[in-house]
């Protein structure tokens, strides 16, 4: 089994897709020649050609509004936004068009698109290179948002989004491009979107994150394993719809929340989490449900100090799950 | 001639939103020799039922019938001069909410649109979930659209690269307003169709106001065929009170799309001689003089009198085409007032995703 | 004390401010001789001359954009947007920019801006003129979200915003600007942006509410009062920041919450509300936070069987509060 | 002459992304007699130290000194062109991330810049909260600029609405790289400043790529400045490598916004001999020929070979402005090596909100 980056996955699904799908194409900025500014797509040009794998005008609405056309024409786009923090010329054309065409024409069209967006603080990039907007769009229904934090959950979730018949937004956490490896089967791989994904198994609290942040979650909960603090760790790789069911039969399990996420606290994706507990999961809590998240500034500063203190890190989160523990 | 390149003589709204309408003496003759091809009668059936229909929902709107409308009249010739410049069955069309003699024209029929207006089940657009005249129809290749505007612009784009992309031979057609050319999403739309060589025509349907807002308070050219220049693509301003004038300068844009030229921006000066919607009261903005104005350029009235004088249009021939369409709008109100509406537990719950595309 | 309705009082704050203050102009489509597709700006033109009152090109994004330049440069814009539907050209103006230019410039930079968009369901105006859009907004830290519910709070909370140094975001609640008519002070009658609103003690259980809502949770309060259910109302109004005191000093003294709004329920704000009371009313919680919102498809949609299916109401309300108060 | 109205002779740039550029060979003869009036060896001196400071930068950044540079090597002509059309303390700039030396003009100290870099306390632009380059100097009337390109042309044209209802007799200069262009922001905030004449001069910095695209990925038009024509408003091509070119169509411009006859669209055709940003590698997508090329029309060396040439500038001279320049960045680098980093507790936490508005 081949051991990969994130980003090689993600090239990878993009590779499989292209040659799988001739409907498949790929268009944003500088994906072409370039290769994509995280080299998603490098290679690709040069493999498939410039009606494959097209440099966009630099202009988001467009990308996902040309994307949105040629899906209802009946190709399968795949839109990349340099970063995540410049999707916003794009929110018109998301929210409007692409996630509500299927219910506004009763499923008479639909927009089989995805939307690749690398996001996520911890880079150095400042206010606008760092950004997790997962919650802006983790509320419109007839999107689905899709968060891998692994290799192998990337590229099968891509896979899966390239095949699905709706728009998916695919938010890929970017610090974890080169930071994260892992094996990758050598089967299709396919990884279902919808499920979130119980990657520890624990009987005291479960912790809800996503992206990098699953992987301090993880971190996190080693190092409180050794003060005896048995922590379940759930994965939510699917954000919207949620996946209420495993969400809730955690905390069944263990009575205790801490949900960790980047983007800031005050009606960040952690809301919901926290609100499905409190309404479904209500007899089973023992605790507070308790949110680690970002603090509620515009984003993440550039200056080195003023990043560290915004970020989530797996102290952060062990403490937290340490007072959590003792509640 | 009916139509002229933008860099051509200005046609400046003046500050109280007036235009100096083109003037067709001279469309008409070399029309007249370019349309004997054409379903003359067809045309001016299509334009009759437009308008009928047209008339009917204002007053269903008056009687408490409809909760709204918003009316394609006066935008007659514009419309059918554009459908009858595409292939059916093989372009597409990204509609805005005027478009109703275009929608007739390529098969929406009087009790779909009637359905629409009353919200009831069956309408084939959005099965009532959306507003009347949000037009899209599959079977005639016809997308479905929105309320905010422009949004359909980057949409006709991405058609039209999927059509190059697949090398077929079809041509996407898109319409919108002249205010609506404000959005950067126009601009965005267009510049795509132009950077790549796409098989698009844009559509502009020039009725002055935006609301209430005359042209002037969108841009400070005379002309939106003025904006091509900003694409490198070409800008053509054409009558579009004339049906037949507009016919043949969109034959033009498509064949020349269809060749692979790429795109064209064509801009049809007509009027809105009714309030914007049934919501809107136009006194606040406009003169009734100025309204009364255009009555003397009603696209139904000038393409009469050309197919009267080219002696295709009998009296006969036209009582006959008025009791059809009569017919027709009778036929419809009554198919859609017997209608149900739809059901919350069907229409409302979904489908808000799909598990499979049947169609494309 | 002059009888007025919401659209009456939110015109005569902005006359009041425009007389004011000489820096304040209103923008937007159709503001200027048509008085405002609602009306609200009806006279204001006549009264204060095109300067004052501008008709933009019809473009969100460089309605917002426009006003954050004149805001820049020491002018107090109010912004209209037509319908909150149609804010979504503008995100990334509002998000992006008005929002992050404070913090990001130290405050060296600030946006006095208002951004008046008419929002809410139950009007006939289908998917694109019924939205409600908070939920987006009040996620947005630099940003101020306010929804009044009377005329009294309109003036007064209007009059707050265009005095208030920051970007404020005020939705106003459309089917309300004819249906709710209240007494409004003759004296200046400001209202505070940031607290909420207690408008009935109660002691059963807590309804939170904004908008139209928090008049349909006044009706639905009386109409099990008579079942002997005694529940106290908030009307939040400034969603964002949100009042997080009186939030859980409410659910302190009742221990149960029900929180309802148009939007969709997932990810709306009622989920940020649920969060709160999850974590910080946690021991005081008798019963699930319940949520009633409208479900999760893409909007209101126009045919009215569906639209009467899609609204909360009195009625729907009054279930909701039986149920929980005889959990 | 080094400048032209956009009609003129088409400058296409190859799919290779090379620009043919317009010679300027007739461009200094008129321009050294409308010059006299500029203080020369100032301008000189300006570019000389934008360029110093910009190659420090890079050495910092190999040295693992710095996290992130990105460049306005190649842009000085143009800035600095632009900067003396401006009336200091009156006029505003809405800049951005390449406008190193339009910064300096204005006033940044090479140490702001340099605390910028490090991404250390008393930064002016931000506190340090941004990146580096993202520029902003309330003492100098330049608007804080983000990272979302395009987003400032809208400001710019607020600032200029302001302006005008104000009555101030001010303008308002906004920069933009030329793919940038692309953005809806753009074209609805140009079409703002020309709907309601306003005194905005927008200068389109074309140095040809926008990270890897060449200029035909982003428009199928010759020159940006070709687009003034959607707006109504008059565009003008000149050679962005040309300081006193430049200078001269600006002053132009801005003599007319500030005359009320409305704004400009000026292109200054130039070029980006470094990567886009320290992030970047520019060999997958440009030669390094093609690169070469560039050295022959370096606006610092153009602009020393005019300079002598008029007999303004001696060895002597330039060799001090060099030791100036040098002593300027060394201090600066100092300064901000030493300088403290910001404080969570204080740059961190806010302002979100302020209470109170102490400007304007
Ligand atoms: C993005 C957006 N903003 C505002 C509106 C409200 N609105 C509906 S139609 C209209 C005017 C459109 O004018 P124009 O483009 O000239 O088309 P016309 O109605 O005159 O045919 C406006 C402002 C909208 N539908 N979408
Ligand atoms: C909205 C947005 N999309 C993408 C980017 C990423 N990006 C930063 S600079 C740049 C290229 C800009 O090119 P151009 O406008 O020509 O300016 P130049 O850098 O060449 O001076 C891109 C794509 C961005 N900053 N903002
Ligand atoms: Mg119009
Ligand atoms: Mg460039």
């Amino acid at each position: 089994m081949p051991e990969m980056t994130m980003v090689e996955a993600i090239r990878l699904a993009m590779d499989e897709e292209l040659a799988r799908d001739e409907r498949v194409f790929i268009v944003g900025e500088d994906v072409g020649r370039r290769g994509g500014v995280f080299r998603a797509t490098q290679g690709l040009f040069a493999k498939y050609g410039e009606k494959r794998v097209i440099d966009s005008p630099l202009a988001e609405l467009s990308i996902v509004g040309v994307g949105i056309g040629a899906a209802l024409y009946g190709l399968r786009p795949i839109c990349e936004i340099q970063f995540a923090d410049f999707i916003h010329p794009a929110f018109n054309q998301i929210v409007s068009e692409a996630a509500k065409m299927c219910y506004r024409s009763g499923g008479e069209w639909t927009v089989p698109l995805v939307i690749r967006a690398p996001y996520g603080g911890g880079i150095g990039g400042g206010l606008y290179h760092s950004q997790s907007l997962e919650a802006f769009f983790a509320h419109v229904p007839g999107l689905k948002v899709v968060i891998p934090s692994t290799p192998q959950d990337a590229r099968g979730l891509l896979k899966s989004a390239v095949r699905d018949p709706n728009p998916v937004l695919f938010f890929e956490p970017k610090k974890g491009y080169r930071l994260i490896r892992g094996p990758v089967t050598e089967d299709e791989g396919l990884v279902p979107i919808g499920p979130a994904h119980v990657t520890r198994e624990g009987s005291d609290l479960s912790l809800f994150a996503y992206g990098m942040m699953h992987h301090y979650a993880l971190q996190a909960a080693e190092i409180v394993s050794g003060e005896g603090i048995r922590a379940e760790v759930v994965d939510l790789r699917t954000l919207y719809p949620p996946d209420r069911a495993t969400i809730v039969a955690s905390v069944r399990k263990t009575g205790k929340a801490l949900i960790v996420h980047e983007d800031n606290l005050t009606g960040g994706y952690g809301a919901e989490i926290a609100a499905i507990l409190a309404d479904e999961a209500f007899t089973d809590l023992d605790a507070p449900v308790r949110r680690l998240c970002g603090p509620d500034i515009p984003a993440v500063p550039f200056s080195h100090p003023l990043q560290d203190w915004f970020m989530p890190n797996p102290n952060k989160i062990a403490q937290a799950m340490r007072e959590l523990a003792a509640y | 001639m009916g139509e002229r390149r933008s860099a051509g003589r200005a046609q400046r709204p003046r500050a109280n939103g007036k235009v100096k309408m083109a003037s067709t003496a001279t469309a008409t003759a070399p029309a007249k020799a370019a349309a004997t091809d054409l379903p003359l009668l067809e045309m001016f059936s299509v334009m009759l039922l437009a308008r009928r229909l047209d008339e009917r929902a204002w007053v269903l709107h008056r009687q408490g019938k409809i909760a709204f409308h918003i009316s394609g009249m006066g935008h007659e010739a514009t419309q059918v001069g554009i459908a009858y410049a595409m292939r059916r069955g093989e372009d597409w069309l990204v509609p805005y909410y005027r478009d109703l003699a275009l929608m007739l024209a390529l098969g929406l029929t009087p009790l779909e649109f009637m359905l629409g207006v009353y919200g009831k089940r069956g309408e084939p657009s959005s099965g009532a979930r959306q507003m009347p005249s949000h037009f899209g129809l599959r079977r005639a290749n016809v997308v479905s659209t929105s309320a905010p505007v422009a949004t359909q612009i980057p949409h006709a784009a991405g058609i039209g690269l999927a059509i190059k992309l697949k090398g077929d031979e079809r041509v996407v057609v898109t319409t919108i307003g002249e205010g609506s050319t404000s959005q950067g999403e126009w601009y965005e739309g267009l510049n795509w169709a132009a950077v790549h060589k796409l098989p698009v025509v844009c559509v502009v349907e020039n009725n002055v106001y935006a609301i209430s807002e005359p042209q002037d308070r969108q841009m400070a050219v005379p002309n939106v065929a003025d904006r091509a220049a900003a694409f490198g693509m070409p800008g053509v301003v054409v009558d579009g009170n004339d049906v037949l004038a507009v016919q043949r300068v969109m034959q033009q844009a498509v064949d020349r799309a269809r060749r692979g030229e790429g795109p064209t921006l064509v801009e049809a000066k007509t009027y809105r001689p009714v309030p914007h919607s049934s919501d809107d009261d136009d006194r606040s903005y406009r003169s009734r003089e100025e309204v009364e104005q255009w009555k003397k350029r009603d696209p139904l009235l000038l393409f009469r009198a050309t197919l009267q004088s080219m002696g295709v249009l009998s009296e006969a021939a036209e009582q006959a085409a008025e009791a059809k369409a009569a017919a027709k709008v009778e036929e419809a109100v009554h198919g859609a007032d017997a209608a149900p509406y739809p059901d919350p537990a069907v229409e409302g719950l979904g489908p808000v995703y799909v598990e499979e595309i049947h169609h494309a």
